[in-house]
């Protein structure tokens, strides 16, 4: 069957763009998510990591790693990590890490339908995230190579700054996307956010 | 040129008098300049009367310029706009705004309430309490004429049109009070570069400095306010917020500040955010608030014309306003000579400064005798002559000790500018946990520096009074902040300006009233609330003698000033009437808001459409088009029933059910909660959390589950699935998503941590779509299923990974029914898709879609309870015939609670079956049941019906319930009673109705 | 609003995390061998602490892991947090109460 | 002889010149030895003096305060009363408080200003109305004015609710109670004090209880900061700080102390004449005779003793409100406060014998104190003098948590107020 996948999201890129936004959020349905459990003290758990997807683990906590590839890997917990990366690689990824990792104390779940990312960049785009967020958004507090849970508005987030441009990527879980839409064009205006796919 | 405004001056000030703005008061057209508040532009026309006193309804006027006014409580425009209760002196005017008095009826100048004022002896602190018990039903009547009598502006009457948002920010050093004091600290925090915020409620930034006579000595409200304020908006790391109140200062040092966005531009210019919520997380707070000048407490000190001294002061300096053309100066302090100096030189006659020390000023004298006002040392004000505005006053010598005070002379007058000394804003201080220490040269309270709490209050505010130091102060704050967020402090050069010498202040709570034959007149403390010395001499006469007590009996402080003008009045004269020292009598904690703070800027964004995220499952899109109606559950809208034309609930959900029995439907279950469970230790970890044998069950078996709280009440249940042997997949309930996960989490994590398990949430991955029915084989057949469907392939109760159409879901055999049924869980990007596709496959068999309320049918037939509404708080496993899903091999989560004496009570609330007698009368859901007796209340109550409904397949009503002694009772006759009273006789039966031994399942 | 630090994630406002309650009560290892009323102080009676008080938090919005506070229930003070597998001092000593 | 207060005496008392009011209670030094002390000047404690005194014949009673009378949470609610509880238990118990509530100005001389302007208890969801539809016929069967009320009788009883079926959680209907309203909170610590007094009961107030004398698991007496006293029959009502006197009894209570808020708008002119409650959104509201809308918020996760909780707990109770009622939006909120409750596993409270004997605890109200404060002291003056509980709160022991007996009103109000 050739139906294509839904994020939920799609009905937000019917939506006229402005021509000049002053927040733009890219809908990145073209990644993946795969949720990643294991123990830092055990080296075979973060080799196969690093040889499947290709990116390290980044052991010290709320921080991020990027790779060649659109790949991605964010701390979530001392024993927890999301990777990202474009959805065709996913399902093979993941065979391979379970399959890998069968022996260890280990969990490998992909949440490519739970989750949706959203690119945003954009002049206000740091007054934005601040409106929802008590986290400290400064480039003294936080910065590309940094991510963090946390709520955005009513929320659970997880937010990475992905360059200093600036730009982040906030996934929420997939339910939770058209409220977190919602809320970011009621604060910024539909004239002043811009939403377009990958 | 004429303004058209009496009172307004020709001098420089900071209001343009090219940009004229037009606004009404109580109607009146009246016209005003941009720069001006509504006070000012009153004033400048010569408006004296503005209100009436919340009880005695006397007449008042503007007293103060600021925060502090308690009389000119306005209503500000009509309609959805309308903003009731801000004080005059705090609104900005705009073109066109419509302003309008909240007391007096018919009028503010002739209030038929002000009878209340000619038997005001009748209404002393708390006369309601003493009176109007008798006869009893009474209180109705007078409550009614009370209400009425109360209260200020007029809530709108319809929803606000505007928008309101919040904003997080953070930030090294946050000042508050943008005076010379907070400037300071500000520039020097942020020249050091630290993160610097700094807010002021103004419109402008330069706090008293606004205030003083443009040229005369010590006047930085030119050039030099001007550059300040330039370097910080020029700085970086600096972002200033005027028009921004901080009223809350919380735990851990946040504060809350609302911005006023749009408030003061006219209606049409208005867009976007009316307010904002800045929530801060500061790492120092420098307290830069000013000082509140103190009311002299004499006869009739509340007549319109009595003013604060540096109210007066202010409408001269800063708006060119005089607020009257004779004035005499009352003061026990040096700081209203400057008053008296600043109306001389706008040429009013000032009568006299009359100074209730012996030895009149310190060095202010200098300047002040040049101008030859006459001064009157050792004098006081101990009267008021006028009604609706001041004619003149009573002087008199100050004895020292005396009860009362000979009336020497009468000053004719039209404004008496009093000042009883200064006050620092210590509220933010105070509400962060700070403490108070009495400083008795001051006669004030004034914050003692707490390092606990990361804040340092500067200028006025921490009882500085003379602009050199407060500048000094500032500087020295804002260093010390700075360094103590890691920064390194630099110079910032001060002007030069003059130290002046001044004379203490005298205490002087009360004056003596005038030598009189009747009953001396009123001395206000708290000018809102009408609460005068007498009432609180009184008070401490029926033995309230707590300041907390006092200021409740006499309602001190609980105006919307919140006693900003009286507090410390009110206390010195409760001090002097217990004979206690001030700091002994105490002061009270202020609490947030420190001004009125609208609703609005407190919920912010999160109203209406956003007042709580609102999830939907991938399908809801189908649903909508199908105009399901939804079933607000939570967060969640669900589908409730999928109506065909022309068909109401009852018809649409019989339908739907016939089809589940007798072919095929389909239903939406995916916001049941997912959890994959994986480890080592899984099984381990599961056993001891569910109550069933989880170690027997084998690879590919699917179990009920039963969680219990510790206390062995029922908590959740949903299906465990084993999928490998240290793997398993947990559903709950749709509310218990959450909590079920947490409560997982709580007990690996806190209580065995050795348990090597890893809990990851999957309700967002997977969407699950229920396929019911006697066809439902039939219709996945059609899919292409890559599995064998068969009964003895894929028996009941087991899970299989499986390909539909290509897509790969697990495949569950279970049943919420009682019919041949799967769950198919599937990817949510694809459930859609898939949906649509089983929907057209089980066409050939009518497939029907259903809801919320045919699964609750199809359940209730079956016994099936659903935790929430077939349980509360207090059911245990057994109450439901669960017993047999505890184990007894080994130890689970709540076990212990079981074996309590009241878990094993025979007589417990049991599940149970109920019909109505009728055969008819769906039984209420929440009816509560009783003996087939006469109703005499109170009577015995047996339990209650937990679920009702219309039975399509069986072609009754049918009820499960939760029944005292239930098990026991099959066969009997009782009663259902509803919330309106209806009775209807029940019989109890078995709670399962539909097929009891479970073969349509398991086929 | 208090500001919480979570031992993996550092100071972090108290919106993400949830409170739960009293630490240090460990589950009984043989439940059944407690009376009821061993068992009852278990489940239900509390030290309620007016002062330092040793309390459970979940960073529930942030790294989802359970931690230990040392919390004044008067000023609402915290001076210190820390992971439950390393503290090494069970219960308070120094200006308890 | 005492003076009483009426339209008379008022009248009488302003012509001259009010200067001839007696103080409403003594301010007496503690004597070595009382028949009973009840440790606590709050509603409850001063309740349960008054009706020792006057209903059991205990003249010789001392109230012990640490502080001032009424300082706690009697003046710092939001002056609810209402009756119609789920449980028989709890009804019962909240009904003879409502009874004695509907006399109690005229039996003490003190108007307490109990205004019956009903409460409204709102339904958003099936389960809400399911919850509903179960309470009020169990009050009704109890003897409790109660009533189930449509959505659309609501629009027209509360101008301005938001009974819109398109609203975030929309209005499905509500139980009402007719007869139950708000009270003026201080006067009632004022009121039951003064009354007290009036029979010989002491009020001690800047006394507080450092420790119990107990012998032989029998109580002796109290140390307190103005020196021993000796009574070997002692109640503490302490609320919020139950936990704190029952260490230093050596029991252990299963309570927890929460920061409980609430805040008043400015004055405005009549808007709502009745009380609203919401415990799908957690919020209520009524207007005071002052004018202010008095609005109260859901309790703080964390212990706290601060009298003071957490902002975004305030920020919850005020989107909840301005969703029941869009109109309030742009009134002002003057002042929040906060108060300690002390919250029991089950919701309700413990009014009881302990293991100690002569010494017995009333605590544990939670968010339910201020209307049940005349009943409180009714059952647990009662259970003082008689060393065993009334039947109305018999169910309230300590050993219900033994046992298991728990009366869950927990399941029937997530904020019950």
């Amino acid at each position: 069957m050739s139906e294509q996948p839904q994020h939920g999201v799609e009905n937000w890129l019917s939506k006229a763009v402005p021509s000049d936004p002053r927040v733009d959020v890219r809908l990145r349905t073209d990644l993946g998510h795969v949720n990643v459990r294991g123990e830092v003290d055990n080296p075979n758990f973060l080799s196969v990591i690093k040889a499947v997807t290709g990116v390290s683990l980044p052991l010290t906590p709320n921080t991020h790693q990027l790779s060649e590839g659109d790949l991605r890997a964010l701390w979530l917990g001392p024993s927890e990590w999301m990777i990202m990366a474009p959805s065709h690689r996913i399902d093979d990824m993941v065979g391979e890490l379970r399959t890998r990792l069968s022996d260890a104390f280990a969990a490998i779940n992909d949440l490519s339908g739970g989750m949706v990312t959203l690119e945003v960049s954009g002049s206000e785009s740091t007054d934005l995230l601040s409106k929802g967020c008590t986290l400290d958004f400064h480039p003294l507090s936080f910065n590309p190579g940094q991510c963090a849970q946390s709520g955005f508005a009513k929320a659970n987030v997880l937010i990475a700054k992905i360059s200093d441009e600036p730009r982040y990527s906030i996934s929420v879980r997939r339910t939770f996307a058209d409220y977190v839409l919602s809320w970011m064009t009621a604060r910024i205006g539909a004239d002043g956010l811009g939403i377009t796919s990958a | 040129m004429s303004t058209g405004q009496p009172y307004r001056l020709e001098r420089d000030a900071r209001v343009a008098r090219s940009r004229v703005l037009n606004f009404t008061f109580n109607g009146q057209k009246l016209t005003g300049l941009e720069g001006d508040t509504l006070a000012s532009a009153l004033l400048a026309n010569g408006i004296r009367l503005v209100g009436r006193s919340f009880k005695l309804r006397r007449p008042r006027g503007i007293m103060a310029a600021g925060a502090e006014e308690a009389n000119a409580i306005m209503q500000i425009g009509s309609g959805d706009r309308a903003i009731p209760n801000p004080r005059a002196t705090q609104v900005q005017l705009f073109e066109g705004l419509e302003a309008r008095t909240t007391k007096g009826w018919p009028s503010v100048k002739f209030d038929l309430g002000a009878i209340n004022d000619t038997v005001s002896g009748v209404l002393s602190a708390g006369f309601y309490y003493k009176t109007f018990m008798y006869p009893r039903r009474f209180w109705d009547l007078y409550e009614r004429v009370i209400r009425a009598m109360a209260g200020f502006g007029i809530a709108p009457d319809e929803a606000d049109p505007d928008e309101y948002e919040q904003q997080n920010i953070h930030c090294d050093v946050l000042v508050v009070g943008a005076g010379p004091s907070g400037l300071m600290a500000a520039l020097s925090a942020a020249r050091s570069g630290a993160r610097v915020l700094i807010a002021d409620e103004q419109n402008e930034f330069g706090g008293s400095l606004l205030s003083a006579a443009p040229g005369a000595d010590g006047d930085l409200s030119g050039a030099w306010l001007a550059a300040q304020i330039a370097e910080l908006e020029s700085l970086e790391n600096v972002r200033i917020l005027p028009r921004t109140t901080a009223f809350g200062y919380f735990d851990h040092n946040f504060l809350t500040l609302a911005e006023r966005c749009h408030d003061h531009l006219p209606v049409m210019q208005r867009s976007g955010v009316r307010e904002r919520l800045w929530r801060v997380r500061a790492g120092q707070v420098v307290l830069a608030q000013g000082a509140f000048e103190r009311p002299l407490a004499f006869g009739n000190n509340d007549r319109p014309g009595v003013m604060l001294a540096s109210a007066v002061s202010t409408y001269l300096n800063r708006y060119a306003v005089k607020a009257g053309d004779r004035a005499v100066v009352f003061t026990n302090n040096d700081s209203a000579y400057q008053t008296a100096i600043d109306l001389h030189s706008a040429g009013i006659t000032v009568v006299a400064v009359i100074d209730a020390r012996s030895e009149g000023p310190g060095e202010i004298k200098t300047i002040f005798d040049a101008l030859g006002i006459p001064l009157m040392a050792g004098h006081v004000v101990c009267d008021v002559i006028g009604r609706q505005a001041v004619k003149g006053v009573q002087v008199g010598r100050r004895v020292e000790g005396a009860s009362e005070t000979d009336i020497a002379m009468t000053l004719r007058c039209d404004l008496v500018a009093v000042s009883g000394g200064w006050s620092p804003a210590v509220h933010l201080h105070s509400q962060a946990g700070g403490q108070l220490h009495w400083d008795d040269g001051l006669k004030a309270f004034l914050p003692k520096p707490n390092d606990a709490v990361h804040n340092i209050s500067v200028g006025a505010g921490n009882g500085i009074f003379n602009l050199k130091d407060c500048l000094e102060s500032g500087v020295q704050a804002g260093a010390v902040a700075a360094t103590r967020c890691g920064f390194e402090s630099v110079e910032v050069p001060l002007p030069e300006l003059k130290d002046w010498t001044q004379a203490p202040l005298e205490a002087l709570w009360s004056v003596p009233a005038a030598k009189a034959s009747g009953r001396p007149p009123k001395q206000f403390v708290d000018f809102q609330n009408d609460t005068s010395v007498s009432d609180i001499r009184l008070a401490v006469r029926e033995g309230f003698e707590s300041v907390e007590h006092v200021k409740r009996y006499t309602a001190l402080g609980f105006g919307t000033d919140q006693g900003k003008l009286g507090n410390i009045n009110g206390m010195a004269i409760l001090a002097e009437a217990l004979g206690r020292a001030i700091p002994e009598v105490g002061t009270t904690t202020f609490r947030p808001a420190y001004t009125p703070t609208s609703f609005a800027v407190c919920a912010s964004e999160s109203v209406r459409d956003l007042y709580e995220p609102t999830r939907t499952t991938a399908m809801n899109d189908w649903h909508q088009a199908q105009n399901a109606p939804h079933e607000v559950v939570g967060q969640w809208l669900r589908p409730w029933y999928f109506p065909r034309t022309g068909e109401d609930m009852d018809a649409a959900v019989a339908r739907e059910c016939r089809a589940a029995r007798q072919s095929v439907a389909m239903m939406d279950a995916s916001t049941l909660g997912k959890i994959d469970v994986q480890g080592p230790d899984a099984t381990e970890f599961l056993n001891r959390m569910y109550t069933h044998d989880v170690d027997q069950m084998s690879i590919g078996r699917c179990a009920y589950g039963l969680l219990l709280g510790e206390d062995g009440m029922v908590m959740d249940d949903g299906v465990m699935a084993r999928l490998g042997p240290d793997h398993y997949y947990l559903t709950t309930t749709t509310g218990g998503a959450a909590n079920v996960l947490s409560w997982l989490e709580l007990w690996l994590q806190t209580e065995w941590p050795d348990l090597k398990v890893h809990l990851t949430s999957l309700t967002d991955q997977y969407s699950t779509i229920a396929v019911v029915g006697p066809k439902s084989r039939a219709v996945l057949e059609k899919l292409d299923c890559s599995e064998d469907l068969s009964a003895s392939a894929f028996p009941f109760m087991t899970v299989r990974p499986a390909t539909l159409n290509g897509i790969a879901v697990q495949l569950f055999r279970v049943s919420f029914s009682g019919e041949l049924a799967f769950e198919v869980n599937v990817d949510s990007r694809y459930a859609a898709g898939l949906w649509t596709a089983i929907y057209e496959a089980g066409g050939a068999f009518d497939m029907t879609p259903y809801g919320t309320e045919t699964m609750h049918v199809l359940r209730a037939e079956k016994g099936f309870v659903i935790v929430g509404q077939d349980t509360d708080g207090s059911v245990t496993p057994g109450d439901l015939k669960m017993g047999w899903m505890l184990s007894k091999n080994k130890d689970f989560i709540g076990r212990r609670s079981l074996a309590r004496p009241d878990s094993r009570r025979k007589d417990r609330k049991q599940l149970v079956g109920l019909l109505s007698v009728d055969g008819r009368t769906v039984l209420p859901e929440g009816g509560q049941i009783t003996e087939d007796a006469p109703i005499v209340t109170p009577m015995p109550l047996l339990g209650h019906v937990t679920s009702s409904y219309s039975s399509a397949a069986l072609g009754h009503p049918i009820a499960l319930a939760l029944l005292v002694g239930g098990r026991k009772r099959r066969g009997d006759r009782l009663l259902v009673h509803s919330a309106n009273g209806e009775v209807v006789p029940v019989e109890v039966t078995e709670s399962v109705f539909y097929d009891p031994k479970g073969a349509r399942q398991n086929v | 609003m208090l500001l919480i630090e979570c031992p993996w994630c550092g100071q972090r406002d108290e919106s993400e995390f949830s409170p739960g309650g009293e630490a240090d009560i460990a589950r009984p290892l043989q439940p059944d061998q407690l009376d009821d009323a061993a068992w009852a102080d278990y489940l239900f009676m509390r030290k309620n602490t007016k002062g330092w008080h040793r309390e459970l938090w979940n960073h529930s919005q942030g790294c989802r892991q359970w931690f230990g506070v040392e919390r004044h229930t008067v000023t609402y003070a915290i001076r210190r947090s820390y992971q439950l597998q390393e503290d090494t001092s069970p219960t308070l000593t120094e200006d308890e109460a | 002889m005492v003076q009483r207060y009426s339209a008379f005496s008022l009248v009488k008392n302003a012509l001259s010149g009010n200067q001839k009011w007696q103080r409403a209670w003594r301010d007496p030094e503690p004597k070595p030895h009382y028949d009973a002390i009840v440790v606590g000047g709050g509603g409850h404690g001063l309740a349960t003096a008054y009706y020792l005194a006057k209903e059991q014949g205990l003249k010789n009673v001392a109230v012990l305060e640490k502080g001032w009378v009424g300082g706690g949470n009697t003046g710092r609610n939001t002056t609810i009363v209402r009756s119609n509880y789920l449980w028989t238990e709890s009804s019962l118990l909240y009904e003879k408080a409502m009874q004695l509530w509907e006399g109690l100005s005229a039996d003490i001389n003190y108007n307490v200003m109990f205004s019956q302007r009903g409460v409204y208890n709102l339904g958003h969801s099936l389960q809400d109305m399911r919850d509903i539809e179960r309470r009020v016929a169990a009050n009704r069967l109890n003897g409790i004015d109660a009533q189930m009320v449509s959505a659309k009788t609501l629009a027209h009883a509360i101008p301005g609710l938001n009974t819109s079926p398109s609203a975030r959680y929309p209005i499905l209907g509500a139980s009402y109670q007719p007869r139950a309203g708000v009270a003026r909170h201080d006067a009632v610590a004022w009121g039951f004090a003064r009354a007290a007094d009036a029979l010989g009961v002491d009020i001690i107030q800047q006394c507080e209880v450092t420790g119990f004398d107990i012998k032989s698991g029998q109580v002796t007496g109290v140390q307190t900061t103005r020196g021993p006293i000796a009574s070997n029959r002692v109640g503490v009502v302490t609320a919020g700080h139950a936990s704190v006197m029952a260490e230093k009894a050596g029991i252990r209570l299963p309570l927890e102390s929460h920061p409980l808020q609430a805040f008043v708008s400015e004055p405005l002119k009549p808007v709502l004449d009745t009380v609203v409650m919401s415990n799908a959104v957690h919020g209520y509201i009524s207007q005071s005779d002052k004018g202010e809308l008095v609005i109260g918020a859901g309790i703080d996760g964390y212990l706290g003793y601060g009298q003071r909780g957490s902002f975004s707990t305030i920020e919850h109770a005020v989107q909840a409100i301005v969703e029941l009622f869009p109109q309030f939006s742009r009134v002002r909120m003057l002042r929040m406060w906060g108060g300690i409750v002390d919250v029991s596993p089950d919701a309700c409270p413990i009014i009881s014998k302990t293991p100690v004997n002569g010494l017995y605890f009333n605590c544990g109200w939670g968010t339910g104190g201020f209307k049940a404060t005349p009943g409180s002291g009714w059952v647990f003056a009662h259970t003082m003098a008689h060393d065993k509980a009334h039947a109305l709160n018999e169910a309230f022991s300590l050993g219900r948590f033994e046992s298991g007996a728990l009366i869950d009103e927990h399941g029937a109000a997530a904020v019950a107020h």
